[in-house]
This record gives C-alpha cells, sequence and structure tokens, in this order.
C-alpha cells in the first residue's frame, strides 16, 4: 500500500464496521479502541479462533505497556555487548576497501602487485564489470573490466591482512588508473542541458519503458529522472477556487546517517556454510542477498547480528562490504572483517537527499484545503529516492493535488533510506507554509490543522498542545521580542503510516528448568526489541523480563522482519505473542495432569502457577515446570494479517519547539520542545520516548547543522569525518518533553506499531522554521540554518514586513 | 598511519639531542598528541621519526615568578583552564583553554601542541588536496568551500589560526621559550611567533626544525587589567570557532587606559586590531564604544566567496567580549563558553 | 600474530607488573609471560633476554630517550589492574591495542579522529580519547576501560543508573558516555545538569539518548552521596 | 500510478529499501506503484547501477533492459 494512494478520507476512516458475518475458523471479539482519556470505545473484530485472548489496555497489563529496563542494558553499559565491530575469530584478517579518488571515470587498469608484496597482506579482491549478457547502454563507452566510478568513494578494490593498520597500507598500495571523465557535483548545473551526465547513454522516455513493471510515465531526461507525477483532481482549477494562495521555495541539504557504528562484516566462508557477523537492520536481507550473489541455498548462508550501533536506514542487504568480505573469506580460506572507516560512511553507503522544493497550497476562507502542488527537484547522488511529496499528500485533507518528483543525478555517493524518506524534507516547506497560509487566513496554526486535519488521534495530541504551557506562552505577533535574541514559539505536526512485514516469526520455548525463551532472526537496531519480545513473554508467562531470554540476531531462527519503515514492533510482536500463547498452552497441558487439574484451570501470572478452582494450591513457575512430561515445549508461530486488512492507519505527532535567535550572531539555540506522539500501544513507554527524544535530536541537528559538502571543482567530500560533518551534541539538546498517546487500533494481538520514523525527525525542521518566523518575523526556508543561512535570512527580509 | 621510529624521551636533553640529531631528517616532535595523530591518520603528515617528549615531566607545571607565569609546554589545556591564578587573574587564558576542543582532547592536549597545531582548512587536512601549506602551488579554498576561512590576511592560504590559547596569550603579550641544543634559549614574542602564509605557507612559525617549545612565559598583569575570551561556534559541544574573540582592558576607573583586541578565525596568523584599541583607549567603556572597536576591528577585511557572515560575526564577538571583560555584560549564552 | 588470538585476561598474571619481585626492572615477570598470550615467535624473543618496553625499565637504566619500532615491539600496559603485554608497533593506538590486540571490545571506535569520545578510557583517572592515544604512552598509566568499571561483577553506580534511566539506544556510545560520565563524577561528585552536559560536549550519541544520559549521571550522583 | 498498472515483476536482481521497508524479491508483488522516495540497488553491481552502467530503478529494471533477469517461478 502505498502513501501515494492514501487519501485522507481514507486515512481517517477509523473503525470501519466489522463483517459480523459468521466465518469457520473465525470468531468476533471485541477490542479497546481509541485513546484512553479522551476516546476510548469498543470494536469488534473476526478473528482467527486460532489467535490468543484479546490484551486489555496497558494499565490493566503487568509487563506490557510497563518500562522494564532495557533487556540487554546490563552488556550494553558493561561494554560486553559483542557489535559485528567487536567480533574476533581465530586468523581472522582485517580489510579494507580501496575507493575512487575521483568522482567520475573510467577505470583503465588496477595494480595491487606492491599491496600483495606487502608482508601480512592475505588477499586482495577486485570489483569485476559483471557484463554477462548485459550491454552498456552507452555502446561508445569501451567495455572496461572494472564499472564505471560515479563518484569518489565508491569501492574499487578490498584487501585482506592480519593487522588493520597492515591492510589500511595495503590499501594506499593498490595503483588506480583513471581515465578522468567530466563531473558534476552541483544539483543545479546538473539540471542544465549541457552539464556532464552522470548515466550518459540514451535517455528513457516515458513510454519505452513500457512492458510494465513500475511506475509509467517517469521519463529521463539528462540527468533528470522525473517527474514522478501525482494528480488527484484539477490543482489548476483548485487555485482558481482558492481564496488564498500560498507559493514560497525552500532548500534542504544532503545529510548523513553517520550512525555510530560504521558499515561492516565479518564473513567466515567454509565450505559448507557462509557464516556473517553483519552490523544490518536486516539479518533476512543480507541472508537473502548473499545467498543469490554466490548462489548459495538460504540454507547455508547464517547471518548473525546481536548487538547493533545503530543504522537509521541505510543499513539493508549485503552491500559491496558483504560481497568483498565473503569474496576475500572464500579466497583466503580465514575469516574476514570489513568495517568501513568514518570516511567510507559518508562517502558511499547512503545518504538523505536534498531538495529544491516549489510549494503553493491554495485555501478556502474557512482553511478548506482547495489544492496542493509540489514540485520538486533533489538529488540522491548517483543514485534515486529525493522524492518527498509525502508530507504534501498524507498530512491534510485537499480537494486537489498535483506533485511532481524529480531526482536529479550528480557525481556522488547514492542516497539510501534514512529515518521517513523524504518527509522531513517535505515536512519543512509543507509545514511552514501551513503555517503561512493560517496567517494570512487570519487563523490560530492549531485552528487550522484541526480544519484541515480530521484524524482523531492529530486531533487529541493538537489538544494537549493547545493546552500546554509552551503553547500558551507562544506570542502570536511575531517579532515581539525587542532585544538582539528574540524568543519564538513554532510547532509542526508528522506523519508516519502503518506497514507490516509479514516476514515475522518467532519460536517460543519453555523448558523443564523452568526457563522460558523466544528465538527470532530479527535484529535489534537500538529500538529495544529485545526488552519488547520479553514483556510479551512474561506477559503471557507471569515470569519478569529479565527471567526470560531472548535470542535473536540470527538466521538460525525463524525469520525476522527487516528494522525500517517502523515495522519491527508492528510485524513481530504478534508473532510472538501468538507463539507465546501457543507454547502456554501446551506448557499447561503438559503439566496439568500433574497437578490434578485440567489446562484451562490454570493461571500464570506473578511466578506462579494457580489454579482458578483452588483444586490446587500456588506453586512456583518453576516447580511446575518440573512436572512437564517432556523436556521441553515449544511453538512456532508467524504474523497473520492484520485484523482489520484493507484499513489504514498512521502515526504521528504535533511538536511545539521554543528557540532564541541571536539576531546579531545568526545563532539559533533551541530551548525547549514539547512533543505528542502516538504509535498504537506503546509496548515499552520508556523506550518509546527515549525514540521521540533521540528523533527530535537528530532533527534539530539535521536543521541546524548537518551538511554533506562537496567541493564543487573537484567533486570531493571535504568534511568526511565526525568534527566538520556536525553532529549535535550533549550541549545542543534542548529541554524536552514528550507525552506519549496510548491508541487502539484493534489491528493485532498486540496491537503494537512503531515510532522510529514518526518520533520527530520529520517535524522538528518545520516547527524550529515555524518558531524561527514567530522570532523574528521573517521566514526561513534553506536549511542547515547555520549563521550565513539566519543571519542572509535576517538581512534580506525587512524584519518587520510579514505581520499575522 | 605509517610506520615510525618514536624515540621516546623522558628528559627535556634527550629530546633536544634527538632534535639536532634528527632535524630535517623526517622527526617530528609529539606531545600530546591529538592533532599529530589526526594528520598522520588523515595522510597529511607522513614522519619516520616521533621524537615523544610527552612524558618529559620536568616541561610540565605552572610556576607563578615575579615577573607573571611561567608555563612548561607540557602543561595541558585542562590545567591551565583549571588553575585558580590564572583563574583570577588571566580569565582569558583560562577560558581560552577551557573552551578549546572537547573536555577529554583538553585533558591530554598541552598548550605548546596547541600554539604548534596546524592551521584549520579542509583542504590542507584531508590527503585527498596538495596545496600551498604541503609545498603545491595551489589553493583549493578560494574557488572552492571557504565558508570557514579567514577574512584577512587571505590572499596566499586562507586557512585560519586553529589556537585559542594563541588569541588569549597574545592578548596577555606573552612569550614562548624555544630551546635547542645548539644555540640553547630563545624567547619570542607571541606576536613575533607565527609566520603569515604569504612569507611561506608552509612555514607557520619562526620556530627552528631543531628547537623545542618548552615554555609559555606570561608577564605579571598590569593594574586594573581585565579580560575575557569566547568562542563562537555553529555548535557549542564540540566545534572550532567561527568567530573567538579575546580582550584584556587595562581599566583606571571606567577608562580604558589600554586595550588589546585579539582574534582568531579571522586569519591565518592570530591577530590583534590596533584600530579596535585606538578607539578604547582613553575612553570609557560603554556598548557604544565597544561596538565601535568592534566594528573597527573589521577594516580591511576581504571575505571570500562563503564567510561574508564572518564580518557580521566578530564585531559582535568582540563588542560583547569587550563588554564581558570591563564587567558590563554577563557571558554571552550564544557563545560557547 | 597470534597475541590477539588468546584471551590475556586468563591468561597473565592478575599482580600488576611493578608490584611483581619477579618483574627485576623490565615490565614483565617470566613467570608470567610463560603463562602469557602470544609465547609464539615474540616469547622466543624475549626469553632470549629482549627487554619489554616500559618506563620502569627507562628509568631503571637511566636512559632518557629510547627507540622503538617501526616493527613490533613487546610492552606491557596495564589495564583495569592487570598487567597485559603484547606485541605492537609504535603506531599501534590505544584504542587498538585495547580492541585488536587485547581483546577487550568495549572500547568503541567511531570517528577515529578524537571527534566522537567513543573510544574514551581513563588513564589514571582521567578521561582521554584512546584513538588518538599512542598505546605506548599509557605504558606506566593505569588504564580503565569500560569493562574494569564495574567491580567484582557488580555494577558501578553509574552504570546501575544508565540501565535504570535506560539511558541507551543502540549502545555503541554508551561505553564512551559511561566513562565520560564516571570520570566527572570522580572529580565532581555533586555536578549540576550543566557539568554533565560539559563533560559529555565530546561525546556523539546518533541515537540522541542525551537527555537519559543527563538523567542517569544526576541521579548516579546523589545516590553516591547518600552512600558517602 | 496504480496496482493494476504493475504487469510484470521487475528484474530478479532488483533490490530496494523503499519507506515501507525491505522489499524481498521472494515477496509475492512488489509494493504497488512505487514511491518517489524509495531507492534502488542491483543485486550484481551492488550499486545503483546495473551492469549495464545505467540507472537501477523500478521503472527501468524491466524487460527490455539487456541486463534484465526474469523472475525465476
Amino acid at each position: 500500500m502505498a502513501t501515494t494512494k492514501l487519501t485522507p478520507a481514507e486515512e481517517t476512516m477509523l473503525g470501519a464496521a466489522v463483517d459480523a458475518a459468521t466465518t469457520p475458523g473465525m470468531e468476533t471479539v471485541t477490542m479497546p479502541y481509541g485513546i484512553p482519556g479522551y476516546t476510548l470505545t469498543q470494536v469488534e473484530r473476526q478473528i482467527p479462533s486460532t489467535e490468543p485472548p484479546v490484551l486489555p489496555v496497558n494499565k490493566d497489563l503487568q509487563y506490557i505497556g510497563k518500562s522494564p529496563a532495557r533487556w540487554d542494558a546490563h552488556a550494553k553499559v558493561s561494554g560486553a555487548g559483542r557489535y559485528t565491530a567487536d567480533i574476533q575469530l581465530p586468523g581472522m584478517l582485517y580489510a579494507k576497501f580501496v575507493n575512487a579518488a575521483v568522482p567520475h571515470a573510467r577505470i583503465v587498469s588496477i595494480d595491487t602487485s606492491a599491496a600483495e608484496k606487502l608482508p601480512g597482506v592475505k588477499g586482495v579482491y577486485i570489483i569485476q564489470h559483471l557484463l554477462g549478457g548485459a550491454v552498456l547502454r552507452n555502446p561508445s563507452l569501451d567495455p572496461s573490466q572494472y564499472p564505471i566510478v560515479r563518484y569518489a568513494g565508491q569501492p574499487i578494490a578490498a584487501v585482506a591482512a592480519t593487522l588493520p593498520h597492515i591492510a589500511e597500507e595495503a590499501a594506499l598500495l593498490v595503483k588506480v588508473q583513471y581515465d578522468a571523465k567530466p563531473f558534476v557535483v552541483d544539483m543545479q548545473k546538473a539540471r542544465q542541458s549541457n552539464s556532464p551526465q552522470v548515466f550518459p547513454g540514451p535517455a528513457d522516455q516515458a513510454g519505452s519503458a513500457g512492458g510494465g513493471g513500475g511506475p509509467h510515465g517517469v521519463p529521463q531526461t539528462g540527468n533528470i529522472h522525473g517527474p514522478a507525477v501525482h494528480k488527484v483532481g484539477d490543482a489548476e482549477q483548485g487555485f482558481k477556487d482558492a481564496d488564498v494562495v500560498v507559493e514560497s521555495k525552500y532548500t534542504t541539504q544532503v545529510q548523513t546517517h553517520s550512525a555510530l557504528e560504521t558499515h561492516g562484516v565479518v564473513a567466515d566462508w567454509k565450505p559448507d556454510m557462509l557464516t556473517v557477523w553483519a552490523s544490518t537492520q536486516g539479518t533476512a536481507s543480507v541472508r537473502e542477498e548473499l545467498a543469490a550473489y554466490f548462489k548459495l541455498p538460504k540454507s547455508q548462508v547464517r547471518v548473525i547480528t546481536e548487538f547493533m550501533g545503530g543504522g537509521f536506514g541505510a543499513k539493508f542487504g549485503a552491500g559491496n562490504p558483504g560481497v568483498v568480505a565473503a569474496a576475500l573469506s572464500k579466497q583466503t580460506g580465514a575469516p574476514v572483517r570489513l568495517m568501513l572507516d568514518r570516511k567510507e560512511e559518508h562517502l558511499s553507503v547512503g545518504n538523505r537527499p536534498s531538495s529544491d522544493q516549489t510549494l503553493k497550497i491554495g485555501a478556502k476562507k474557512d482553511g478548506t484545503i482547495t489544492a496542493i502542488q509540489l514540485v520538486s527537484y533533489g538529488t540522491a547522488g548517483c543514485g534515486t529516492g529525493a522524492g518527498c511529496a509525502g508530507p504534501a499528500t498524507n498530512l491534510y485533507k485537499w480537494a486537489t493535488l498535483h506533485t511532481e518528483e524529480n531526482d536529479v543525478f550528480i557525481n556522488a555517493g547514492p542516497a539510501t533510506a534514512m529515518r521517513a524518506p523524504g518527509h522531513p524534507q517535505g515536512a519543512f516547506a509543507l509545514e511552514q507554509t501551513i503555517d503561512e497560509l493560517a496567517a494570512k487566513l487570519n487563523m490560530e496554526p492549531l485552528e487550522l490543522r484541526d480544519k484541515i486535519d480530521e484524524n482523531p488521534v492529530r486531533r487529541v495530541e493538537r489538544q494537549i498542545v493547545r493546552e500546554s504551557a509552551l503553547w500558551k506562552s507562544r506570542n502570536p505577533m511575531p517579532n515581539a521580542d525587542r532585544g538582539s535574541i528574540k524568543r519564538g514559539v513554532g510547532l509542526s505536526q508528522s506523519v508516519w503510516y502503518r506497514h507490516i512485514n509479514m516476514n515475522s516469526a518467532a519460536e517460543v520455548r519453555v523448558h523443564r528448568d523452568g526457563s522460558v525463551e523466544v528465538l527470532s532472526a530479527v535484529q535489534d537496531i537500538g529500538t529495544g526489541i529485545k526488552t519488547v519480545l520479553a514483556q510479551v513473554l512474561s506477559e503471557q508467562f507471569g515470569v519478569p523480563p529479565e527471567k526470560v531470554s531472548v535470542k535473536i540476531g540470527d538466521t538460525n531462527y525463524p525469520v525476522g522482519p527487516n528494522s525500517g519503515g517502523s515495522v519491527t514492533t508492528a510485524s513481530l510482536t504478534p508473532a510472538v505473542r501468538d507463539a507465546a500463547w501457543q507454547a502456554s498452552q501446551k506448557f499447561l497441558a503438559s503439566i496439568a495432569p500433574a497437578l490434578g487439574t485440567t489446562p484451562d484451570d490454570l493461571v500464570l501470572t506473578n511466578g506462579e502457577v494457580s489454579s482458578k478452582s483452588g483444586k490446587m494450591q500456588p506453586i512456583s513457575f518453576r516447580r511446575a515446570a518440573a512436572k512437564m512430561n517432556t523436556d521441553e515445549v515449544s511453538a512456532q508461530a508467524k504474523r497473520i494479517p492484520d485484523y482489520n486488512q484493507g484499513h489504514y492507519d498512521t502515526y504521528g505527532g504535533v511538536d511545539v519547539a521554543e528557540i532564541e535567535v541571536d539576531t546579531e550572531t545568526g545563532l539559533i539555540r533551541v530551548k525547549k520542545i514539547f512533543a505528542v506522539h502516538d504509535c498504537g500501544r506503546p509496548m515499552n513507554p520508556s523506550q518509546v520516548i527515549n525514540q521521540i527524544n533521540g528523533g527530535l535530536i537528530q532533527g534539530i541537528s539535521y536543521t541546524l547543522y548537518e551538511h554533506r559538502l562537496l567541493d564543487p571543482n573537484f567533486g570531493l567530500m571535504v568534511n568526511h569525518n565526525l568534527e566538520q560533518y556536525k553532529i549535535a551534541g550533549s550541549r545542543e539538546v534542548p529541554e524536552l518533553h514528550v507525552e506519549l498517546i496510548e491508541s487502539y487500533i484493534g489491528q493485532s494481538s498486540t496491537d503494537a506499531s512503531g515510532i522510529g520514523e514518526a518520533a520527530g525527525v520529520m517535524s522538528a525542521a518545520a516547527a524550529i522554521g515555524n518558531a524561527f518566523h514567530n522570532a523574528t518575523g521573517v521566514r526561513i526556508r534553506t536549511m542547515p540554518m547555520t549563521p550565513s543561512v539566519v543571519l542572509e535570512a535576517l538581512s534580506k527580509t525587512p524584519q518587520r514586513s510579514e505581520t499575522v | 598511519m605509517n610506520q615510525f621510529v618514536l624515540a621516546d624521551c623522558t628528559t627535556e636533553s634527550g629530546a633536544l639531542s634527538q632534535l639536532g640529531q634528527n632535524a630535517g631528517k623526517g622527526a617530528v616532535v609529539k606531545a600530546g598528541g591529538v592533532d599529530l595523530l589526526d594528520l598522520m591518520k588523515n595522510g597529511v603528515a607522513t614522519p619516520t621519526r616521533l621524537v615523544n617528549i610527552r612524558n618529559i615531566s620536568g616541561m610540565r607545571g605552572i610556576h607563578e615568578t615575579p615577573q607573571g607565569l611561567n608555563i612548561g609546554a607540557l602543561t595541558t589545556l585542562t590545567e591551565i583552564s583549571e588553575h585558580p591564578a590564572i583563574r583570577a587573574h588571566y580569565t582569558i587564558l583560562s577560558d581560552a583553554c577551557g573552551s578549546a576542543a572537547t573536555p577529554h582532547i583538553r585533558n591530554v592536549a598541552t598548550v605548546g601542541g596547541n600554539l604548534l597545531q596546524q592551521n584549520r582548512c579542509w583542504y590542507f587536512r584531508s590527503d585527498d588536496f596538495a596545496c600551498l601549506k604541503k609545498g603545491k602551488d595551489v589553493c583549493f579554498a578560494f574557488d572552492g568551500l571557504n565558508q570557514y576561512h579567514a577574512i584577512f590576511d587571505n590572499g596566499t592560504c586562507p586557512s585560519v589560526a586553529p589556537s585559542s590559547a594563541a588569541v588569549a596569550l597574545l592578548g596577555l603579550n606573552a612569550s614562548v621559550e624555544l630551546t635547542s641544543a645548539k644555540k640553547g634559549k630563545r624567547v619570542v614574542a607571541i606576536k613575533d611567533f607565527y609566520v603569515q602564509p604569504d612569507v611561506n605557507p608552509m612555514m607557520r612559525t619562526v620556530i627552528a626544525p631543531d628547537e623545542l617549545l618548552t615554555a609559555v612565559i606570561v608577564p605579571k598583569p598590569a593594574a586594573g587589567m581585565r579580560s575575557a575570551y569566547q568562542k563562537y561556534g555553529e555548535k557549542r559541544s564540540y566545534d572550532w570557532a567561527i568567530a573567538d574573540a579575546g580582550v584584556v582592558l587595562e581599566m583606571d576607573g571606567n577608562i580604558c587606559k589600554r586595550a588589546t583586541i585579539v582574534m582568531g578565525a579571522a586569519s591565518p596568523v592570530v591577530r590583534s586590531s590596533p584600530k579596535a584599541e585606538a578607539l578604547l583607549t582613553g575612553k570609557p567603556i560603554t556598548e557604544e564604544t565597544a561596538r565601535a572597536a568592534g566594528k573597527a576591528a573589521m577594516e580591511g577585511a576581504q571575505p571570500l566567496s562563503m564567510n561574508g557572515y564572518k564580518v557580521q560575526l566578530f564585531p559582535v564577538a568582540i563588542y560583547r567580549t569587550v563588554l564581558l571583560a570591563a564587567g558590563q555584560m554577563d557571558r554571552d549564552p550564544s557563545a560557547v563558553g | 600474530m597470534s597475541d590477539r588470538k588468546s584471551p590475556p585476561q586468563d591468561a597473565v598474571e592478575p599482580t600488576p607488573v611493578s608490584e611483581n619481585p619477579g618483574a627485576k626492572g623490565n615490565g614483565i615477570s617470566r613467570r608470567g609471560f610463560l603463562k602469557g598470550a602470544g609465547i609464539t615467535a615474540a616469547g622466543t624473543a624475549l626469553l632470549e633476554g629482549v627487554q619489554v618496553f616500559s618506563r620502569e625499565a627507562a628509568a631503571a637504566t637511566n636512559s632518557d630517550v629510547r627507540e622503538l619500532g617501526p616493527g613490533p615491539v613487546p610492552v606491557t600496559l596495564h589495564v583495569n589492574g592487570k598487567p597485559y603485554t603484547i606485541q605492537i608497533e609504535p603506531r599501534t593506538t590505544l584504542a587498538d591495542a585495547l580492541r585488536v590486540h587485547m581483546g577487550l571490545t568495549g572500547t568503541k571506535v567511531i570517528c577515529d579522529r578524537g571527534s566522537c569520545s567513543g573510544c574514551t578510557v581513563l588513564l589514571d583517572k582521567m578521561p582521554v580519547n584512546s584513538c588518538t592515544t599512542l598505546a605506548v604512552d599509557a605504558i606506566g598509566h593505569q588504564v580503565t576501560t569500560i569493562e574494569g568499571l564495574s567491580k567484582n561483577g557488580e555494577l558501578h553506580p553509574l552504570q546501575v543508573a544508565f540501565v535504570k534511566h535506560d539511558a541507551m539506544q543502540c549502545g555503541f556510545c554508551t561505553p564512551g558516555m559511561v566513562m565520560s560520565c564516571a570520570a566527572l563524577l570522580e572529580k565532581n561528585p555533586k555536578p549540576t545538569e550543566d557539568d554533565v552536559r560539559q563533560a559529555t560536549s565530546g561525546n556523539l550519541c546518533r541515537c540522541g539518548t542525551y537527555p537519559r544520559i543527563f538523567a542517569a549521571t544526576l541521579e548516579a550522583a546523589g545516590a553516591s552521596t547518600h552512600n558517602a | 500510478m496504480s496496482a493494476t498498472e504493475i504487469k510484470v515483476l521487475p528484474c530478479q536482481c532488483l533490490r530496494t529499501k523503499n519507506p515501507y521497508g525491505t522489499t524481498p524479491q521472494s515477496a509475492d508483488t512488489w509494493h504497488p506503484g512505487t514511491h518517489a522516495a524509495s531507492t534502488y540497488w542491483c543485486l550484481r553491481t551492488m550499486g545503483p547501477a546495473g551492469p549495464d552502467e545505467h540507472y537501477v530503478h523500478l521503472a527501468r529494471c524491466i524487460p527490455g533492459r539487456s541486463c534484465y533477469q526474469a523472475p525465476e517461478d
């Protein structure tokens, strides 16, 4: 279900009627629905009769919805957690990439002889051009043994040696001869018809893409892939119908993910099994790709990710590190570790594309939006993915919509998905424009949003914001402060979509010694899924989370979802609860005879097994387990479809920022953020809030500091470190207050959802932008808002021209 | 990082003899090692021999003398910023040292190393670019990305002076003690210590290859001296200054008898502004005179394509730091300190 | 190069070398060495009389310059109260010595340039970046890593507070954060939030867990006051 | 751009992490339409260009392209 198809009407279609007709194997249940304290009601759902009993709301549960300590916290605070970067195997070699030194070239030759001679070097691998049956797009290009270099930093080869510094030295000894080609790293220049072409050759016109297989109507002209056009209704007419029209241009920069653990793997190629430790958001995706690439059965590829140092969307699939390390391991007969260095991490494994957006919105006097038109150009380097129409399409109700999204190729590393792809860019423009529109309509920002957003959860969130001290402290008159340091308050909304990955399964085992464990290949990228799975087991078996065992991050276990798009908790927890439920039933059946009762008479709570009828005195879970008639009972379950399929939920938040603008230095300080968010049933509120804090901080960092800088003359990134690539640190963090909405949607046995994308990362920029206007009376439409940008914005616009 | 021989020295004389023997033969001095290891890891510095002076205990410590202060070159920035006498009488120095880099770097970075560290320029600090400072004949910053570069004296190499300690020490009219095995000790004022890039972009200071920076000598504060230092960065957590200002005032009541105004990240060599200083001399310190001084300090500024904002920023840094030094303003919440 | 494969914690005598009567000024006890890691080629060399480099040794021989490298040299580092003898080139950073040569991988390398403090260890009691410290510069100092912060399996009160406040997400910055905050509490048992922000101003957390880190550290400070 | 317009599966070497999670090749269908924020790579090159040195995209990795490999069923 793509967001492009989502209409506001669908979005607000909550509580759709359930077919009451009974179907074999199905039963009708009543589930909590809505927000406790606000809109809580009940909804009927028809669900498979194999499903566990409906979970009540959080306040009636013992472990779910509470915030026990992070399951692996001890390992993390004590340094015991083994990340991919920490894996050390006997005889392990350290590999290092050789990367392109120029942004666009044909490789003439690669001489590895000096590197091979260096003592300690055990293997060299060159990335070959696997033309196979393919025909080069541009026949005038000389066929080459090697792929074309399209960005500086593109991996070309790799060496493996006994120690890291030997590998580094060897990499420097590999001599690559380039036939340099004209390049372009500036998006504006890349759009010009005389620009060097990143992908030369005959352009694909819309029609020639025929034969199906994807979106029609996306042409290619020079370096531009696009526009991808999405039209609903006649926007031209929509603007004619409008009483007020606001139109502006917004610019956002390229951000890099900069996860603290770089991309990388340790690959151990054995004749019957390729074992790979990977810093990945998807053990499943790494396994699938390595198996497909090397033509191995999946059963002979094992991927392990027990601890993982952050991904933010960039770590899916095996990637070059995975393929090259595995190949080197095969070649050398030794395990090979290939972790990228920080420069490579910035250059070659992804980023958030830039955007240049022209956004036009028309509205009636009462706020009704008659038309939204967005034309965007963005660069995802030598890849695609710079679209940013998500917020314009999905945040508010509109009568007509016309979006055109264009990818502009430049000679820079390809983008990868980054936390709410396209949405921070889009929201920066949309949410400032909505504020501008509100001002023109003489409406309060919240009042207009109430008019154009009927989502009942957002409505509650706005109500909480309206009553908050921070929002009340906002002076509706912009630029009210007299001094050089001006205070401003502004808000922004965010939206994300409920997606489910059906590749979500788990096994739950109960042992005769009373230990309980859950196994799933899912990986914990820092969001805390280990803890949540423990909580689900605890709720079922009545034993505390620290007493249950969580074994994840290993493809030897049942398949787990890739962690991206806020899907993990929503996808996996129902499978785990189903497995836990089934295992508990088997467990009770196994012990009931010995306890002199029947399984349905037994209850598991507070670490005890007790009898409803009083046929037996409560005994400890451990003692009860000792009465099992086999050593182990277990159950495996996989995700079943959402209970109310075809219905589409969104999550989101309303975030208020208070900032101070020093109008003399151009420095912005974010003082406070008040954020109200929902994510379905919060499984572990503390972990959810931790993620929202983090999303907001990452959003602040993006808004004010981060910027991938490419030298225009040489096409090389100049700030490829964590010093000049500036990420918010401890002293940039404002006072944060997050209010979490508990919202029930009746969709699964846990009714859980996700928070990663909606967690403030997309709203921070717009909230700061709106606060900036409130502080200064000036719209800031360029990011990052450095002193240079701020002083220019303040100097160009008379400070008192724009009023409410 | 390339391989090297580490000559680990436990005495000053040992280090000096090492330098004497190996001067010009690829030997470099390593103290805290923060900047050197950064350059080596980037492949920009490739010394074959490191003369390790980090563990020479005799070169470390803050000594109060009748003439002022004698600070061993290996004294760390943390030790200087936390020293009670320096905090009390040389505020500019404790603040400058205390706002440099990160707490962890300040724990090992020495004052000598801080004064001797290489200038800030991402072209220079990347092995992707062979520039003037590496003995080549081209500067990449002029037509490239120069938002953090110099606005003064930027005709040859617009990299910026990195040392916050130098801002303070120039303001305090301090000197460095340079020692060699052959020629013994000499004392060079900070104002004469640095070499403008148009003289020699690779040289940076007057220190000879066989010389060791052994101490920093700070004269006794004049009567009525008040001082302050403030650094402005895009971030308040670890970041380099986009503007920093050191101000030393000799006050007689509310009249400024003498002023020193120093800027760090404005030029390749730490720079004072006689024009700005003259505007304050003999006058009361007010917001008006302080702002006038800040404005005057920009005379002759020639911003590059992307750093024009610094011409707006420095006058603010200066006027606010003048007022802070004069006790007329609190520490600026926009500053890093 | 087999020295990094064995777990040195188990292999080396847990007695600090300087207090070991068998050390005789050459920085390592023969007994400790014989049981030690990396007994292969390097071991043979040592037994033939090559001295392990140590500050004590330098002082004992009254030599004021010792040349090391460029090849591997045996050195002894005191980490978490135990001596570790490893074969390293002088260019080896303390971070690599800990992680690659000693298997102490709790210390993380993130930026490898001193910009993120992920590799923070205590040198004596001072937090430093182990990525910009040469391993040989740690000789003669007590190095404390995240593995050494807890005592006898008991978490340090700060670690307990980190757990309680969920002061982590992916956890990759956590060892560095914990070490920075532990050093702060050692120096300033009653910090304000601003002190905590200052002390961690060199530490980067990409997940944005800072508010929890501040809260945990402040609580640990309160707790240690109660205990005192 | 709607689900009904998807007539054939794209090349078996096309991979994506679209905004909604990964789409493994083994999945029954790709998410209908696509999203302009989707990023793609080629299994054979692990990069944004296919073996034919043209870019990888759901709209491009289709029958007719020289390097196209039909999904095995």
